[in-house]
This record gives structure tokens, C-alpha cells and sequence, in this order.
């Protein structure tokens, strides 16, 4: 039991650092970071930086190198996330493609499709987005009902999608759809791939509570996809969609907003009922229990890389993070603001400000305990798929899809 | 025994709550809440109409004389209805102040107006990122001049005038100011409800008028803090229920899995533990409604009870209401927000949950003294 | 909104106490009351003072008037219940054949029967047990599976019956059985009344965690209880159980044990950490807790009081009481010992003692979080007969007692 | 990077669980709680026999000379099985006090029969209702004699010696006594957890033998607590993760309303918070095992973190495996309630959790120094 690599993995992670250090800057404090002035131009910085990672062999380290990828084992990711870390650098908006779509792709698509599509995908020259979730469909997902019909080669889709996060920059999409609604709910599902300037595709953003828009729905009128852009047989969209939603639960990490050494920073630095917070015994326990939560999943994390580099399947790390991290963050901006007593609330233009800090967690943590798997569906798979406890009883098993109950009605 | 509403407030209660249903309240705190008014000044002056500013006036300054206990049942109306109106800072404390402190020359110029509605008033306290105490109050009072800022202050834009803290030599006083007087500067201030508006007040030599007794000021300013507190519990109250009662009505209608997700016993044990929340808070908010209206030695415990446990309901309904909601619940569009906003504001305006179990436990070792 | 009596109320209420002041004494403290040596000495002392609230008037205040009961209103015997508390008087074993078993006779018995019992229970002399819940059949009662066998006009009961408290000092006992295996699960029940010293009818003490036993198991060997004794139609044992199941609910009070109250007197003269723990604001959040859980239920139950006084049906506070204080004793426990240290766990062989109270929480809230219902069944209530919400889904609906699966096998 | 153990360390592992299963060491446990003995002797002795009292202890007197990742995976598995033995108290606390401040004198006097088992000792700390500070001790020792009582002592009725702590002038040492020598009274304590044996200890003019410096003792004695608490930890653990199994198992084999209770999401959800716990306590414990086995100047914190998040992950497990099991899990038939005593048995032994706690934050605030 050690923190230090091996010989091999002290090696890669030289290289790693070496090349970073020639093609970034390396963060001066913990909240240095990149920073884009708008949307487009973080795109564009990221596009570039993508690039110059591709042409130095960085790219896609999972993927095959055929593609562009580096064939890295796991934990050679892991240390590059650690090291990558300590940079500024450009980031977001290519992990769909790369980590959803691309996969799938390879899986899925003829050999002229992944040449044509998988280069610019490592590259990072075009952005994919991911069209699952529909306002019906949600911890449900397959309950999804975006119809699609066949005529000749060519399929037509209607419906709507949502919580497509990028939509509005996006150049291509991955698609489920119900191609068959009398066959049984995960039997009559259908995958595809499209154009997101396709006619008929209309993007609109949803204004989240905390203000900002994030996300997109999806509205498709007669949107027109040739046969080829399928992935998968007919029916079999379902079984394609598995493999995309598995790395999903792997990317949705840590809950951003203050934390443990935060709340502990401030209640050092703050009176509560005439002396330092700090001294109150009821911050100390729960600065405590804050920090056995946060050490722990740190320490799960650290237990869950090294299974991976053992070659081992990574254990439900990521839902026990989402669940626990989720509801730590949303306790601790309301420890935050409530130490603030009255001001708590004050609204700052500094987003490093106090109060900002907190009142962001306030609201990212009621979306963290939804997003990407609510706490419930968490603890369902928890229950299980590493319990092994039963399913919940079903009500829409074995009876065609159009006659499983949507409302009350 | 009867610990419940008379059937006449009960009346009253449901009248509060068809007249701010058939206003959409709801509606138009999110209008306030997107738009640029500090505060919907129609429904304002509806509900001076209605004669809720004037509950618990005396008649003898244009009020209704009820007790209140009508107060209580109107405060739990206008929080499950988010109402956007100065209500709280007026009604709770600006007037109480003067009931409670006022010379009968201030009583008799301020009350008839705060009944009506046609004056409002508020009440600056806090001056920084922490709890204010006797000590670390810094506005000063000399010469009948106040210096100093209040960060904080809710409906501090659009109050005619402020009760406030501040020293005149080490005492803390209470003080009145008219917030039209020179030497007032007012800053708008932008907080995570925008449904409730917030400013900051600048006093550079604005005059004041005392109130009370200048060496009984902290005591007087806790007397009237635990009032107070009754209130917004009930307002906390009503806010929570409401966001129970979305939570359920959304998760009836709300199908996953071919079944309604109220069936599913995550869904049905999560508005359990609300309901629960609810009723204790309910329970205790009438102790404090029974305390407040008949002047109770245990006022001050019974309004951290109530304040406490309000608070308790409130946060837990408005933050599991999203959550059963799902990603419904995290859009802007769905009212969901609007309460786990006004939950914050609630729990911020006469200070922190941490302050009020605080002064619960000192009530109750003043109770139980060894 | 008061605390008063309305006149008619404070007569009954002066009467009550003058009664009991001229038969009874005052307790002398919070912690006084009645103690006897032994389980049969308090047997014998309950009969006495049975006996004499009998002669006097004051015996089985919901009962009417024909059974030796008072007719009182709700109000009244709330009333009564406040009065009484305050003197030394001896209680316990009658509840089941006052509060439950007397109402299911008066529902179902003939009146020859009525004649021959209720008098006897309303003095007090017979004592009577409740043979429902079964090893397989707890929360889900209606799995019971007790066989009765009908023949000519005898019924043969075989089978088993546990958490029967007073089993072995009864006289007579209400039983549950499963007459028809073979209909639905509701329909299948018939439901006695049997004399507690039938032959082939055998009592044993079931141990608790504490080490205490105030439960038994009962086993039923061919007896044989004749066809008269039953009460409701054959197959209707379920809607006479009903009855007698709304009582228990409403019996399974609070919690005993160590409350806010006992949790600051100790936190007030003990130390933590080197100062008086009253002082630590750890300890001040969590009393604060407390106390408002405990005056949430006590003013529940008065707004309960009230509806009962206006004559509305009173709300599910006793559900609450029992989920509230159930975990509040748990969590008074655990912190009480706690702030004993290491000597905590110490065990005293005196009743009062710190220790004691605690540990007997710690045993006794476990117990109550189950015992009449557990926390989960009581949510579901909550949530289905107050709430409105639907019932869970039923694999047991629709079929035969006897093809719902009871066991993996 | 390897957070895990060694292949050997999980192969010695389960040699111990297997080994402590063959031997039926639950069984055990329920003997000692419903017999009259203080501990199975038998037990110990098999467990000295597999060396498991010699593994830290090095070579030169006569220990096995491995690791404390090794100790942890043993102590997990005596957590796990309840081992109805004193072995926290010889190995965790008294071995421990010698190997860190025995003189060579005593590390060859007490050692090897430490390491084999023939000899067991223990640690006398607790005086009163409180926990220990360095100014509420009052054992005292003059002319190397103590005087003074220890009220609850593991396995103080079974030890041959103590180490005990006491005031010599101002400061607060720590010291050995023979418990066969004059001078020493043996009280057996009653607890909650009879499988576990108490004492209290009454010091008549003991013979002390000084370990440490005198001056140093206060800190020396919270390095060996914190060495202690990664093992409590570790046991704490195995008796959580057994607690969590155990209402599984009876959850997938209990059937009601038709279906296996497991199927209910009240249970799944019960069990996954309990998983949940598990795995939070798991990981800081290996934290505190690294700490532990490298000496790490982290060790007060990883320590602190292990024993809080530890006895948080037990006490979850314990008591809702006990709710799990319904009426079942409240008889004294099942063996809900041996991990429920040993659970608080457990939390009690080297101190409270608020005591942790405070311990944890102080040594946060030491690390962070502004």
C-alpha cells in the first residue's frame, strides 16, 4: 500500500509532465485555471489546444491509434488527469464525442464511416452531442418515444429531446429512437448518428434555476436520416445505447463548489455568535463529518485506480461520489451561507467572492443529485448491480410498449 | 383545551388564501423575481385593501384590532403563495417596533398609515458577514445623528422609513429613521431571491428618533425578534407545505417505469418525511402563535421552537420537492426554485438557523435555572 | 387558540382528580410512580384497582354503560389520562382486552357471550392476549398462516403465534387463523376467541436483545375451539382484525426512555472535552434538535386532542410519534452514553442511574422503531392514507393464498 | 501508485477469516455474553498460535516481524468474527506502549510472551463519567507507588499488567503495573457488551515501573491513541461490513406481501446507505493503515478520520440491521445484538466521537496553521 508508481508509471508520467510543461503554463494556486471569455472563444481555444495534443500524440488516449488514440491502459489516464491537472489548459466540450460517440462508432459503423469521422472527432474539429433523455424519459430512459419510420433508405424522425448539453454547437449527434412502439419498451428502439444542421432539428436552450442554460431540448419535425447512419440493427438501439450510458456514469464527477477546506477556510476566518466559528463545537463535528466524506471518496477513488491498474473492474465509485458529494455540497452552501447569517444571501459580482461560492453550490448541488442518475436511481443500481438485490417490481415488463401507462389518464 | 384556530380565523385563513390564489401571487413573484420591480406594488395595495397590514393595529390607529393569531394564519398564507410585498418587514417589524416602543406621538403618526399600507417600513440590523451581537453593532447615534451602513436590509429600497440598530455610547438603541431624510443613501441590493427586495442603507447624519429606552435597547430588540420570528415561521410554514404538496401533486401525475412515481416507495417514504417535517413545525408554530398572542412567559422559547423547526421543514420541502421533480425540478421554468429561493431568504432575514438554537437552549437554561 | 378546559370539561376534570385524590396518592416526582416486586404482584394489584375504578364508575371509559363502561366522550378519557398520570397507580395488562378484544366482542359476539365477558374484563378479573402476528407474517400480517380446520362444529387450530405479550398470564385470547389456504390472501382468515388453557396451547417467553421477555411465542397443537367461539363470518377474519387493528396503532405510545429533558440535565453537569458540555455547541445544536422534535409531538398530540374534542377524526400522529421519538431515543442514547465516554457502557444495577437510562434506550428504541408497525410500514401509511399516494405493487394481489411465493425455494 | 494491500496481506486475511469462521468465533462471542467467563481462552489461544499477537512485534523478540498493514487485516476480521478476546487491549494498546517507550529491558521481559499470547496487558485510562484531559487524571504515582482508580478497564480483570496513566507532580505519565502485584484490587465491571471483559483497577501503593519520560507522557499517549484507533478502526469495520451482510442475507431470504423484502425500495435504499458507509469508512481506514505503517506525519489526522468514519459506518450498520430484521432482529436468538453492544462496546473503548472529532478538526487546524 503506497502512493508511488511503479517504474513504468513514473516513466509515463514524466513524458506527460514534460510535454506539458513545453505546451502549457502550469497553474499558480488552487483556483487558477483556464478562462475563456465566452463560449465560442473557450470552442475555438479548445479546437486548437485539441489539435496540438493530436499532432503530439495525446489525443484520445484510450482509443485505438488507428483512430488517432494512444492505446494508453487505464491508469496511464489516470495519471495524465493527475497531471493535466496542474495546468491551465482549455477544456470541456469534446467528451461526448470522444468518450460517448466515438466508442460507439467503432463498435457500430462501417470502416469508410470511422475513417471519415473518428480523425475529427481526436482532433477535436467537430463537436458531437448526445440526444437520449426526453421530458418523459428521463430516470426512464427507455421510455423514450422520438419516433422514427422507415421509408425506402431514409428514416423520419419526430419528437423531442432534452438536457442535450452543447446541441447549439454541436456538429453531429448520437440518437436513440422508437422505431417500433408496439414491440416490448427495449425491444423497439433504434440508433443513430446525424447532422445536427439536418432540416428540421431545432435547438432551444433551458434556463436552469441558477440562471445559467447549460443544456438544450431538441425538437425534430420530420428530420430526414439515411439508413447508413445507423448504428446497430433495427430494434437493437437499446443494447447500443448501454455502451454509451456506461461511460456516461464515469464522467459525471465530483460535485463542483466549495468543500471541506472551504467551509474550514471560512469558519476560521469568521465569527459566529461572538467568537470564531471555528471554536463552535457544532462547525467542528460538522466540519468533521465533511471531511471523512470528502477523505473517503478521495481514498475510493485512489482504492478504484488501483484496481484499475491491477487490471480489476473499478467498483461503483463514481455513483457512490455523485450521491455522497451531491448532498455534502448542498449541506455545506447552506452551512456557508447560514455562517454568513444575514449577508449569506447577498449576491456578488465576484464569482470568487464568499458568498458566490456558496450560493453556486446551492444550486449546482440540487442539479448534481439529478443529473446523470437521481440519488434514488443511484442507490437502486447500488442495491443491484454490486448488492445483488432484486429489481424493483415492473410494471411495464413484457407488454408492448404502447400499452405501458404514462399518465393517469 | 383548543389548540387550533377559532373557526373564524380559520375563515380567515381561507379567505387569505383564495384572494392570493385568485391574484396568482405565485405568478407574480416570479414576475418580480425576472423583472425589475423590487416588489408588486398592486398586490401590495390589495392587500392593504383586504386589511391584512392591519390585523393587529388597534383600532384607535385605523386598525382591525384582531389578535395574532390572525396574523399568524394571513403569515402562513403569504409564504405558501411566495407573495412579493414588503409584507414581513413592515407588518412583523417595522410595525411591531412602534406597537411595542413607540411614544403614542409616533404611534399615532406611524400606525394608521402601516395599517393602511400606504407607509411601509423595515428594519436594518445587520451590518456584516456575521450574526450581529451587542458588540459588533459599529452604526453610532450622537446628537439624534446616525453614521454608519447597514449591508443588508430587507425592502431597505422601498420602505418610507427604518427602525435600526446602533450605539449611543456603549448601549445599543433602537432608532427611527426616514428613509427620505438627507443623509440617507439607499443601494440596491441583488441576493439569491430577487423576489424579495434587498438595499443597502448608508446613514451619513441622517436624524433618528429613539425608541424606547436607550440602555433596554438589546433586550427590547430580542423581545421583538422572537415576535417576529413567530411569523416567519408561519410564512416559513406555508412555503414548506407548498412545496410538499408540488412535490406530491408532480409525482402522482409523473409516470417512470409504466407506474405513477408515487408508487415507488423512495418517492412515497421522501413526502413521508416531509409530512412529517410539516407537522412538527405546524405543531410548533401554533405554540408559538398561542405564545405570541397571549404574551407568554415562554415566548422566547416557543418562537425558536417554532423558528427552528419551521426553518427545518421549509429547507427539507423546498430541496426535495426538486429532487422529486427530477430535472423538471432544475429548470427555470418550473416554480420549484421560487421556494427553495424564498426558503434562504426566509432563513437569512432575521438570522441564521445556527443563532436560533442558539438562543433556544439559552431560553431554556433561563427556564431552568440550577 | 388555549390551553383551557371549556366548563364542561374542568367539571369532569375536578371530579376525575377528586375521585383519584381520595383513592390514590400523588406522585412525588417526575421519575415516581408505581412499583411492584414481581409480574405477579403487579397482576394482582392491577385487579384490585381495576376493581375498584370498576365499583366507583370510572372502569373502561369508551365502553357503554350495559358492559360496566362510562360512555365518556374522546375528550374525557383524554382528560382522565392527564389526571391519572399525576397519582401512584398500578397499570399495564388490561389494555388488549379493554382496548381491543372488548370492542371485537362487542362488534361480533352473541349476547350471551357479551354477558359472560365483557363484565369480567371491564373489572379487571380475566385478562385476555392477542394472538395475530406469526414468524412469517409481521409486517405483512395477512401472510399469516395459523390453520384452522373445521369439523361438525369444532375448528382444530394448529400452527404458530409470537410477539404475544401476556400470553402466559392470560385468561382468554383473540386469534387469527388461515381457514381457507386456497382463497385470496384476505379472504382465506377466520377469526376466535379461545380460552387461554385449552389443551395443546403452549406459551413460551421469547428473550429480547436486552436480555429481557415481555413477549411470547405461542404454539396451537390441535386445539380445538368450538364454532360458537368465532367472531365474524367464516373467511371475514380479516375485517374483524381491522378493528381491532386500528386500537394497537393508537396504544403504541411514545417512546420511554430518556428524553431533551434527561439529555440537558446530563449535558449540564458533565463534562466534554475539559468544559461543561452545555457549553459545546455540537451539544446545543443537537439538544436543540431534540427539543423541537419532542414539542413538535407534544403539541401534535394536542392538536390531535382538539380535532377529537370537536369530534373530527384525529390525524396520523401516532404514526409520527412513534417514527419521531423511535429515532430521537436512538440518537438521546447513543449521545448520552457518548458523553459518558468510555464509562458509558458501564452497566448499573441501579434503575436510575445515568448509564442505565441510556443503555435501556439504546435497547428500547431499537424495539420501538419496529414493535406495532415499523418505521417503513408507517411511511408507507403515511404516504397512502394521509398523502393519497398510491399502494406499493402487489405481487400477492389476485392469486391464491397458497401460490404466493413465501421463500426463494 | 497501489492503494490496496499486498497479495500476501489479503491471503493472510483470509487465513484469519477462515480460521476465526472454522472456529465459530460469533458463536464464541454469544458464549462469553451468556456464560460467566470474562474471555475465551481457547480462542486466544489458537489465536496466539496463529501468530496473530506476534505479527507486529519484530523478530528479536520472538514476533513475526510484519507490518501493521498486516495487523490490519487481522483486526478487520476479529471486528468481523466479534472475537470474544482481549486483543485490542494487549495488542493494539499494551504491545504498542512497549514497543514505542519500553525501555530494552522491558521489550525483552514483555515482548516475546506478548507476542505468543501467554501474557496479556492492557491499558487503565478512564476515571470518572468524562473523558480523560490532562488535568481531570488523578491516579497518582510518588516514590514509583500509585494510588488512585481506573473505573473501567478492558480486560482488566484478565491482564496480567496494566499500563496505566497517572500525575506524577503536574504531569500526567504513563506507567506499568503488574496486576498480581500488592497494592491492586480487581473489580469486575458489568457492561453492555459482556462478550467483552471490564474491570475497574484500585491502586493501593502499586509498584509502577515508569515508561517514557515523564514530561512526555500526555504526548506520547496520544501517538500510541492514534496508532490504536487505525486498529479500533479496522475492527470497527469488519464489524460494520458483517452487520451489512447480515441484513442482506436476511432481506433476500424474508419474504412479505408476496416478494422478497430485498425487493422493497426502502430496504435496497437502507442498504445501499449502509454500502455506502462501508465504503467511506473503508477507504479512510487503508488511509490510516498507510499513516499507521509508514509512520506518517499525516498519522493524527488518517487516524482521527479512520475511528470517526469507522464508528459513523458501524453504528449505520449495526442499528439498521437490526430494523432490517424486523421483529426478528430484536430477539436475543439472532445475532443482530451482539453487533449492536459490540458496536458501542467498540466506540467507547478509546474514547467518544465527539472526542474524534474535536481531535480530527484540532489536528487539521495544526496541519493548516494560518
Amino acid at each position: 500500500m503506497d502512493f508511488n508508481d511503479t517504474t513504468e508509471e513514473a516513466k509515463f508520467r514524466k513524458e506527460a509532465y514534460e510535454w506539458l510543461k513545453a505546451n502549457a503554463d502550469l497553474k499558480e494556486g488552487p483556483k487558477d485555471g483556464w478562462r475563456s471569455a465566452s463560449e465560442e472563444e473557450g470552442l475555438e481555444q479548445v479546437k486548437v489546444w485539441q489539435n496540438k495534443l493530436y499532432e503530439s500524440g495525446w489525443a484520445c488516449m484510450h482509443w485505438p491509434k488507428e483512430f488517432g488514440g494512444r492505446e494508453s491502459t487505464p491508469i496511464e489516464r489516470v495519471i495524465w488527469g493527475q497531471e493535466i491537472s496542474k495546468f491551465k489548459v482549455p477544456g470541456g466540450y469534446l467528451e461526448i464525442g470522444q468518450g460517448m460517440a466515438g466508442p460507439v462508432m467503432m463498435m457500430y459503423a462501417t470502416e469508410e464511416q470511422k475513417a471519415r469521422h473518428l480523425p475529427p472527432m481526436a482532433r477535436g474539429e467537430e463537436i458531437w452531442c448526445q440526444l437520449f433523455s426526453e421530458p418523459g424519459a428521463g430516470s426512464d430512459l427507455a421510455g423514450l418515444k422520438t419516433k422514427s419510420v422507415l421509408e425506402g433508405d431514409t428514416w423520419t424522425i419526430n419528437g423531442q429531446k432534452i438536457w442535450t448539453s452543447g446541441a447549439h454547437f454541436s456538429d453531429w449527434g448520437i440518437l436513440v429512437t422508437r422505431s417500433d412502439p408496439t414491440a416490448h419498451k427495449h425491444k423497439g428502439l433504434t440508433y443513430f448518428f446525424l447532422d445536427m444542421k439536418s432540416p428540421g432539428v431545432e435547438v432551444r436552450p433551458i434556463k436552469q434555476i441558477s440562471g445559467g442554460a447549460n443544456f438544450n431540448e431538441v425538437y425534430f419535425t420530420d428530420v430526414k436520416i439515411p439508413d447508413s447512419q445507423r448504428l446497430g440493427a433495427v430494434g437493437d438501439g437499446w443494447k447500443v445505447s448501454l455502451t454509451t450510458l456506461m461511460n456516461e456514469r464515469l464522467a459525471v464527477g465530483d460535485a463542483s463548489g466549495p468543500d471541506f477546506q472551504e467551509a474550514f477556510t471560512l469558519a476560521r476566518g469568521q465569527d459566529l455568535n461572538g467568537s470564531l466559528a471555528i471554536e463552535n463545537g457544532a462547525v467542528r463535528e460538522k466540519l468533521a463529518d465533511w471531511y471523512c466524506q470528502q477523505s473517503g471518496l478521495k481514498f475510493a477513488k485512489y482504492r478504484n485506480i488501483s484496481a484499475l491498474s491491477r487490471g480489476e473492474t473499478p467498483g461503483p465509485q463514481s455513483s457512490i461520489t455523485k450521491i455522497v458529494s451531491g448532498n455534502k455540497l448542498q449541506e455545506i452552501a447552506n452551512f456557508g451561507m447560514d455562517l454568513m447569517d444575514s449577508a449569506g444571501i447577498l449576491r456578488s459580482d465576484e464569482p470568487d467572492a464568499d458568498q458566490s461560492m456558496y450560493q453556486y453550490g446551492f444550486y449546482g448541488a440540487a442539479g448534481i443529485r439529478i443529473a446523470g442518475g437521481t440519488d434514488e436511481i443511484l442507490k437502486n443500481i447500488i442495491s443491484e448491480q454490486v448488492l445483488g438485490m432484486p429489481q424493483d417490481m415492473r410494471a411495464d415488463k413484457g407488454i408492448p410498449f404502447n400499452e405501458i401507462p404514462s399518465s393517469n389518464k | 383545551m383548543n389548540f387550533e384556530f377559532s373557526a373564524e380565523q380559520i375563515q380567515l385563513k381561507d379567505i387569505a388564501r383564495k384572494f392570493l390564489e385568485k391574484e396568482d401571487s405565485v405568478k407574480r413573484a416570479r414576475a418580480v423575481l425576472e423583472g425589475e420591480t423590487s416588489y408588486d406594488e398592486e398586490l401590495w395595495k390589495l392587500i392593504g385593501e383586504m386589511g391584512f397590514t392591519a390585523t393587529a393595529i388597534p383600532e384607535k390607529y385605523d386598525g382591525l384590532g384582531l389578535g395574532y393569531l390572525e396574523l399568524c394564519v394571513i403569515a402562513e398564507e403569504l409564504g405558501r403563495s411566495l407573495a412579493p410585498t414588503p409584507f414581513s418587514s413592515s407588518v412583523y417589524l417595522a410595525t411591531e417596533f412602534l406597537l411595542k416602543l413607540g411614544s403614542e406621538e409616533m404611534k399615532q403618526n406611524y400606525l394608521p398609515k402601516l395599517a393602511s399600507g400606504s407607509l411601509i417600513g423595515t428594519f436594518a440590523h445587520t451590518e456584516g458577514n456575521t450574526s450581529p451581537t451587542e458588540e459588533n453593532i459599529s452604526c453610532e447615534v450622537k446628537d439624534n445623528l446616525i453614521n454608519g451602513i447597514k449591508i443588508v436590509v430587507p425592502d431597505g429600497d422601498v420602505a418610507d422609513f427604518t427602525i435600526v440598530t446602533a450605539k449611543e455610547g456603549n448601549d445599543v438603541g433602537l432608532y427611527l429613521v426616514d428613509l427620505n431624510s438627507d443623509g440617507v443613501e439607499i443601494v440596491n441590493q441583488q441576493t439569491l431571491d430577487p423576489s424579495r427586495s434587498h438595499a443597502s442603507l448608508i446613514f451619513k447624519g441622517a436624524k433618528t428618533i429613539t425608541l424606547g429606552s436607550a440602555n433596554e435597547g438589546w433586550d427590547n430588540l430580542q423581545n421583538i425578534l422572537d415576535r417576529a420570528a413567530v411569523l416567519f415561521a408561519f410564512e416559513q410554514l406555508g412555503g414548506a407545505e407548498a412545496s410538499m404538496d408540488m412535490a406530491k401533486e408532480y409525482a402522482m401525475g409523473r409516470f417512470a417505469f409504466g407506474r405513477s412515481i408515487a408508487s415507488f416507495q423512495a418517492i412515497k417514504h421522501k413526502l413521508a418525511d416531509m409530512y412529517i417535517a410539516v407537522e412538527l413545525a405546524r405543531s410548533n408554530c401554533y405554540y408559538g402563535a398561542w405564545a405570541l398572542s397571549t404574551d407568554a412567559p415562554e415566548l422566547a422559547t416557543a418562537a425558536a421552537t417554532s423558528r427552528v423547526s419551521a426553518s427545518q421543514a421549509f429547507n427539507e420541502c423546498s430541496k426535495e420537492n426538486i429532487q422529486t421533480h427530477g430535472g423538471m425540478g432544475f429548470t427555470w421554468e418550473f416554480d420549484c426554485h421560487l421556494y427553495y429561493r424564498r426558503c434562504r431568504q426566509l432563513a437569512a432575514n432575521i438570522g441564521s438557523q445556527s443563532i436560533w438554537k442558539d438562543k433556544l437552549i439559552s431560553s431554556l437554561e433561563r427556564a431552568n435555572q440550577l
